[in-house]
């Protein structure tokens, strides 16, 4: 019994991460507001980076973050049975600063186009500058 | 100069504390750090150098902790906890003056007042505290004190003036 | 030596970056900081040089390890010939790119800009040079992260500010998805190095893992096509590349969309040269089917809506949607001819995009206008530009001494041997292309002056236009007319990365195992 | 013996902090406004958050053979004196804020301060 | 209403359809990590002297990674700042602030969030953490200053966008030369235990990885805090410079 | 393992609840709230599966920087998503 | 320790679904952010137990975090409420 229950979890987070992506995605592309569609990004990122974590997941109990307790590497047999997987952890570190800065530069161009246009809702933005005529 | 090592030591025990160990490396930074912190921020942190060390302001505020957490919270905790099964409640804002002065003080008498259960201040104008209740029982600003704020002021007193 | 060089090109353009504020704030002078950056980029040129050189001259690639690490273990740049000559080419270009900037970029942001263009070319240089499914990733964000910057660089132009940020939506959006892919990878192969990758592979062939590798190549293949502005993910390119400053419309169209091609080359060509013996073989095909249909796909769009522009920048920026297209066929042949014609075709498209907008450059700033009926006759007052614009439409055109005839004339002859049919799909497209092309080029060097041109002082810009201008002729004919040198630098530098694909994988193994 | 005492207070504790934690959120449910739910969010910051960070710093001293138990106990201690000194300030800013934006309707009883601003 | 049943009928089809494939499907859980993650966590204090996998991995298995994507967070900020650049310099307005309560309160948090940030990025070789959560920590510190007290206090203080960039540049300058300094010994680029000394008298420093840790907490804290400013200067200022 | 499993459940499924809440929510402040609700959640199982130099970071940045990052951007701009909706 | 964290852990998370029901209707956005406060202080304690339930000490640093951050969120909605620009 207990094994189907972690399969089903296993299964579960799989799905809900899936849903989420989409969710996201749908929020990029459909709807309007400029800062709706960052929020979108900022959430399909997150989902991404928990979806990696979870690929180094292990099922064991306990599990602990890959960190020896002291510097002679006592605890190497414990670490190497029960540790979190250090490698998607980096990744994701890797991702988070990045999605952080690209998210800051959005966020930056989104204020400067309601200083320009006066408005955030992404189509209103794109005919208001046809109206104006590109140049 | 006093204040600069007031700072210090708190900041270096915060620091020890959160790395949770005692080996050089760990002394060193926090040395440096607290070094650094202590420069930079005490100016704008202690106004009067002269209180920091006086040893019955220590002694009462760790009984004044200890009272607080204990004998003041339970008795607003379960009084609240009354109420939310029973939803015997009449919001409102009173008015409540406060007589302590110095800003720690006051920050004390606001931190305790909001951290009880029943009261949260809302906003503080010309030396009064406006007081959010959830069961008023009196409109009279001296009254509302006596209830709510008089035990506070007076250690607030005793600890910080 | 060699190899520490190869990990030194990347970085230098990027540490540079890192400097320009303390030189900035040292000299607070216009031509200290844009020849500071100068400096760095013909050293990186020169650099460049000689590993394209030395990859010539032996028969393997070489292999750089990061901090000393071995493949699976830490970061490795695989520098194949391919790879080489696209550093070089890169890094040639944005040195001549910057050149020019230092007579046209004159406002007041200048240290933002050079910075944005160091970072950005360390971008390039890096996608080029790694070997590293997840490197490429940081790569592939640095050229975007600066690209999205370059383009909202007009900062009180609204339109350069929506573009900028339709491009950055959607180029963050595929960057997502590629890092799900790496985490695709990593959770069902283990391992993130290209080479070690492509051997992984077959290990795992049960359904599990096919629909793994399945979904890695349509991440992996979608993320490309948004990264260099392929059929379906196109509509970003003609918005943005226009609406930056010339210079930088020059290294988008140029170079920024080259990182898709590269990118694709790494996952079709390094990364599954070994699942052709296993069922991943079916994934392979269709892949290779999705990609070239893309690219036929664009390069229908790109031909057509050419033909109706009157923006002569978005007029360009259309143009490099179709050529991108081409690329995307040949490079999705999986064979050693659209190898073979995708490096000739990226080389010469680069060259030739870039002189083409750095030309343009110099009539808008001296007419003040980007439309097409405006620039007429602008090519006449100006003979340097006007030679360079010449010259690099003709051989976007595909006419026969500029590079740009053989370089369709080898796509055409990979198509063929792939599909007949796309061959001449991709015959009546150029030829609807000639057509927007032909009309540009009447227009700008033959039709009459009918507004009044500034005079612009651009002395250097014209300099290097004629630079460039020497290079693509000196191209188109060396490699034309003498075929042995077509054989022994395009040749060789497919025939390494297909035909001879196990000895270059088999010496990277080997290199990455020995300490 | 001293550690069993130690973890046995901490135990107590940390329960007794999961019952108030539940009642303050039941608290917030049950009540009808922002004014009375941030007396809930009281309790549930002082019994529901710092008496069982309290607690699991007294079970962290109390247990021998966990590693670094030092470490824990400090590392809560510190939380619950941070969350000590930011809840209230947290609570005050919000109250303060939502009266003055005006963002939430209530029927109070008395409200001074309003009486006070209209002067 | 419509996106409450919408809600729940998602979630229903979450969980039915999880359901179905456990059952179905023949699914099995990780239950040992892979081989590559086993040399990591076998070696990592003899390869880098760092008893942290995650630090050893993303500066040193990996560091070349974290350079560029150090590069990535400069280019954002950059162009970011490139966007907003005012001319005039920035104002001097009337400062607002939130309550005079909540203002003594925030001194505190401030000083705790500083200690906190520097001794999450001061171990970051020994326990998680590291310059990047640090600095981020340190940036949260002044972006609270700036709410309660408002930007004019960080401004008088001499905490200008210029002085934070030059810091962002000498920091980021060192952490490229760090990266860079074993090429002159002929050795790659970002190694770090056959040029850095992992021992210092007997104390773990690593060697490059605390000093990237270092470098990289003061860059993010100054970056964020030049982000942070630039994005509360109020929008009046740059009605005028939007005309031009 | 069982609270390991009890918490991925939980906050898989309420991250799930926030998201959608997030993604078709009109009041950008709202929303703002709703998404640092869904870091939390994501924070906790990250935490779940012993990740915690990621909690440290993903927290850092996406509950305190995002959030500050988002209201910042409604502040300079709008508030609600569609101008006729309100 | 085991056994005691497995009897808190449940009222606990039975506390957090409550009170993310509440940030989910919360009608007005204080009434949000007060909710989502309670929810990280909860889970400051949440996650401080399990360290103890993973007995490892490497754990404990998110949780101080989680706890200050959400105050940032605190200050920056109340800012927003009280006026419009938030650097003032």
């Amino acid at each position: 019994m207990k094994f189907v229950i972690e399969e089903f979890t296993y299964v579960l987070i799989i799905c809900v991460l899936i849903i989420n992506a989409l969710i996201s995605i749908y929020g990029i592309v459909y709807r309007r507001s400029l800062t709706k569609k960052l929020l979108s990004l900022t959430v399909l990122s997150d989902t991404v980076f928990v979806a990696i974590i979870l690929a180094g997941f292990i099922f064991t109990y306990p599990i602990v973050p890959p960190v020896y307790s002291d510097i002679r590497g006592a605890d190497k047999d414990f670490l190497l049975n029960h540790a979190s997987d250090p490698l998607p952890q980096a990744l994701v570190l890797t991702g988070i600063v990045i999605g952080l800065a690209v998210n800051a530069l959005i966020a930056f161009g989104i204020i400067q186009v309601y200083r320009l246009t006066g408005t955030i809702d992404a189509r209103k933005a794109v005919k208001s500058l046809l109206e104006e005529g590109v140049e | 100069m006093i204040k600069y090592i007031v700072v210090g030591l708190l900041v270096f025990i915060v620091y020890i504390t959160f790395a949770g160990s005692l080996s050089t490396y760990t002394v060193m930074t926090g040395l440096l750090v607290s070094t650094v912190l202590s420069i930079m921020s005490a100016k704008y942190l202690v106004v009067d150098e002269k209180k920091l060390f006086d040893l019955k302001r220590l002694l009462y505020a760790v009984y004044y902790f200890v009272k607080y957490m204990t004998i003041i919270e339970i008795k607003a905790h379960m009084d609240v906890v009354k109420r939310i099964i029973n939803m015997d409640i009449d919001p409102g804002i009173v008015k409540v003056p406060v007589n302590v002065k110095s800003r720690y003080a006051r920050l004390l008498v606001m931190g305790s007042i909001t951290n009880t259960p029943g009261t949260v201040v809302v906003d503080e104008k010309n030396n009064y505290f406006y007081v959010n209740w959830i069961k008023v029982t009196t409109f009279e600003p001296v009254e509302a004190r006596r209830i709510i704020s008089e035990e506070f002021e007076y250690y607030a007193y005793k600890i910080f003036e | 030596m060699i190899d520490i060089i190869i990990g030194v090109i990347p970085f230098l353009p990027a540490f540079a970056g890192f400097t320009i504020p303390i030189v900035y704030l040292v000299s607070r002078k216009r031509l200290v900081v844009m020849g500071y950056a100068t400096i760095i980029l013909a050293i990186t040129t020169v650099l460049s040089a000689i590993v394209a050189y030395e990859a010539f001259r032996v028969e393997h690639p070489f292999v750089f390890r990061a901090g000393g690490w071995p493949a699976p273990i830490g970061i490795t740049y695989i520098v194949d010939r391919f790879c080489a000559l696209i550093g070089l080419l890169t890094s040639f270009i944005i040195l001549s790119i910057l050149l020019y900037s230092i007579s046209y970029i004159t406002d007041e942001a200048y240290p933002w800009y050079v910075i944005l263009v160091l970072g950005n070319s360390a971008g390039i240089l890096g996608v080029a040079y790694t070997g590293d499914l997840f490197n490429l990733f940081v790569m592939l964000e640095v050229t975007g992260v600066s690209a999205y910057a370059l383009v909202m660089y007009y900062r009180n132009r609204p339109v350069a500010i929506v573009s900028g940020l339709k491009y950055a939506f959607i180029g963050s959006l595929g960057t997502s998805l590629y890092l799900l892919a790496m985490g695709l990878t990593y959770s069902f192969y283990g391992t993130l190095n290209l080479v070690d990758f492509s051997y992984k592979v077959t290990n795992y062939i049960d359904t599990l893992h096919l629909f793994a590798y399945g979904l890695i190549m349509i991440l992996a293949l979608w993320t490309f096509s948004i990264k260099s502005g392929v059929f379906p993910n196109h509509f970003w390119l003609p918005d943005a590349h226009p609406a930056a400053p010339t210079p930088i419309s020059a290294l988008l169209s140029g170079l920024v969309v080259n990182t898709g091609v590269i990118g694709l080359y790494k996952f079709l060509y390094i990364a599954s040269w070994n699942s052709y013996r296993t069922p991943l073989n079916s994934i392979m095909e269709l892949a290779s089917l999705a990609v070239i249909l893309m690219g036929s796909l664009s390069g229908v769009f790109g031909a057509l809506l050419m033909n109706i522009q009157r923006d002569v920048k978005r007029l360009i920026a259309y143009s490099t949607v179709m050529n991108l297209g081409f690329l995307f066929m040949g490079i999705g042949c999986l064979t050693f001819k659209g190898l073979q014609a995708t490096l000739y075709y990226v080389i010469t498209h680069s060259l030739a995009k870039a002189t083409l907008f750095l030309s343009t450059g110099v009539f808008i700033k001296a007419s003040g206008s980007r439309l097409l009926d405006n620039l007429s006759g602008s090519g006449m007052k100006y003979k340097a530009a006007g030679v360079a614009f010449a010259v690099s439409t003709l051989t976007l055109a595909g006419i026969p001494p500029l590079p740009g005839f053989l370089a369709k004339l080898l796509l055409y002859e990979a198509l063929f041997e792939y599909n007949i049919a796309l061959a001449i799909l991709m015959v009546v497209t150029s030829a609807i292309g000639l057509l927007a092309y032909m009309k540009l080029l009447y227009i700008v060097l033959f039709g009459a002056p009918i507004s009044l041109f500034r005079k612009v002082d651009m002395k250097l810009a014209q300099a290097t236009l004629l630079i460039l201008t020497v290079t693509i002729i000196i191209v188109g004919t060396v490699f034309l007319f003498i075929p042995e040198v077509t054989q022994s630098i395009i040749g060789s530098a497919a025939l390494q990365s297909t035909i001879n694909i196990e000895n270059y994988v088999e010496y990277v193994e080997n290199t990455f195992i020995k300490p | 013996m001293i550690e069993a005492v130690l973890f046995w207070i901490g135990a107590f504790l940390f329960i007794l902090g999961g019952v108030f934690d539940l009642l303050a959120a039941i608290g917030m449910i049950r009540f009808p406004n922002f004014y009375v739910r941030l007396h809930a969010a009281t309790i549930g910051a002082i019994y529901g958050a710092v008496l069982p960070l309290i607690g699991i710093s007294l079970m962290a001293l109390g247990i021998p053979e966990l590693p670094g138990r030092y470490a824990v106990a400090g590392a809560s201690f510190i939380t619950a004196i941070i969350l000590l000194v930011v809840a209230p300030v947290g609570s005050h800013v919000l109250a303060y804020a939502a009266h003055k934006s005006k963002s939430v309707p209530w029927s109070p009883v008395v409200d001074a301060l309003e009486k006070d601003e209209e002067k | 209403m419509k996106r409450v049943i919408i809600l729940i009928s998602i979630l229903a089809v979450t969980l039915l359809s999880s359901l179905v494939i456990s059952f179905v499907a023949e699914i099995t859980v990780p239950r040992s990590l892979r081989d590559l993650s086993k040399y990591y966590i076998a070696n990592t204090i003899i390869d880098t002297a760092s008893p942290e996998s995650v630090a050893a991995i993303v500066w040193d298995y990996r560091g070349l990674d974290t350079v560029y994507e150090t590069l990535v967070l400069y280019l954002a900020i950059v162009g970011g700042l490139a966007i907003f650049t005012i001319k005039g310099g920035f104002p001097r307005g009337e400062p607002m602030g939130l309550t005079e309560l909540s203002r003594n309160a925030t001194k505190i948090i401030v000083l705790l969030i500083a200690t906190v940030s520097a001794a999450i990025a001061f171990h970051g070789h020994l326990t998680p953490g590291g310059g990047f959560p640090g600095g981020s920590a340190l940036a949260v510190a002044t972006m609270l200053i700036i709410p309660v007290y408002s930007v004019n206090i960080l401004l008088e203080k001499g905490i200008t966008s210029t002085k934070l960039v030059a810091i962002r540049g000498f920091a980021l300058t060192g952490l490229g030369l760090v990266a860079l300094l074993p090429v002159v010994k002929g050795l790659e680029i970002v190694t770090n235990q056959k040029f850095y000394p992992g021992f210092l008298n007997g104390v773990v420093i690593s060697g490059s990885i605390s000093l990237y840790n270092l470098l990289e907490f003061l860059a993010v804290a100054s970056g964020f805090t030049a982000v942070a400013l630039y994005l509360s200067i109020p929008e009046e200022l740059y009605k005028g410079e939007v005309r031009d | 393992m069982i609270i390991t499993i009890l918490i991925l459940l939980a906050f898989s499924l309420l991250s799930l609840v926030f998201v959608y809440m997030a993604i078709t929510e009109r009041d950008l402040l709202k929303a703002t709230a709703f998404s640092a609700g869904q870091s939390i959640c994501y924070a906790v199982i990250l935490q779940a599966m012993g990740a915690a130099d990621i909690v440290m970071t993903y927290v850092a940045v996406s509950v305190g920087l995002y959030s500050a990052l988002l209201i910042f951007v409604i502040s300079k701009t709008e508030r609600f998503e569609e101008v006729s909706s309100r | 320790m085991e056994l005691i964290v497995l009897i808190g852990a449940p009222l606990y998370i039975v506390a957090i679904v409550l009170y993310s029901i509440r940030l989910l209707k919360g009608p007005t956005i204080p009434d949000m952010v007060l909710a989502a406060d309670c929810l990280s202080y909860d889970l400051a304690v949440f996650l401080m137990a399990l360290t103890l339930y993973y007995k490892t000490p490497f754990l404990v640093a998110p949780s101080i975090m989680l706890a200050l951050w959400v105050y940032l969120l605190d200050v920056y909605v109340s800012k927003y409420l009280v006026s419009k620009e938030v650097g003032k």
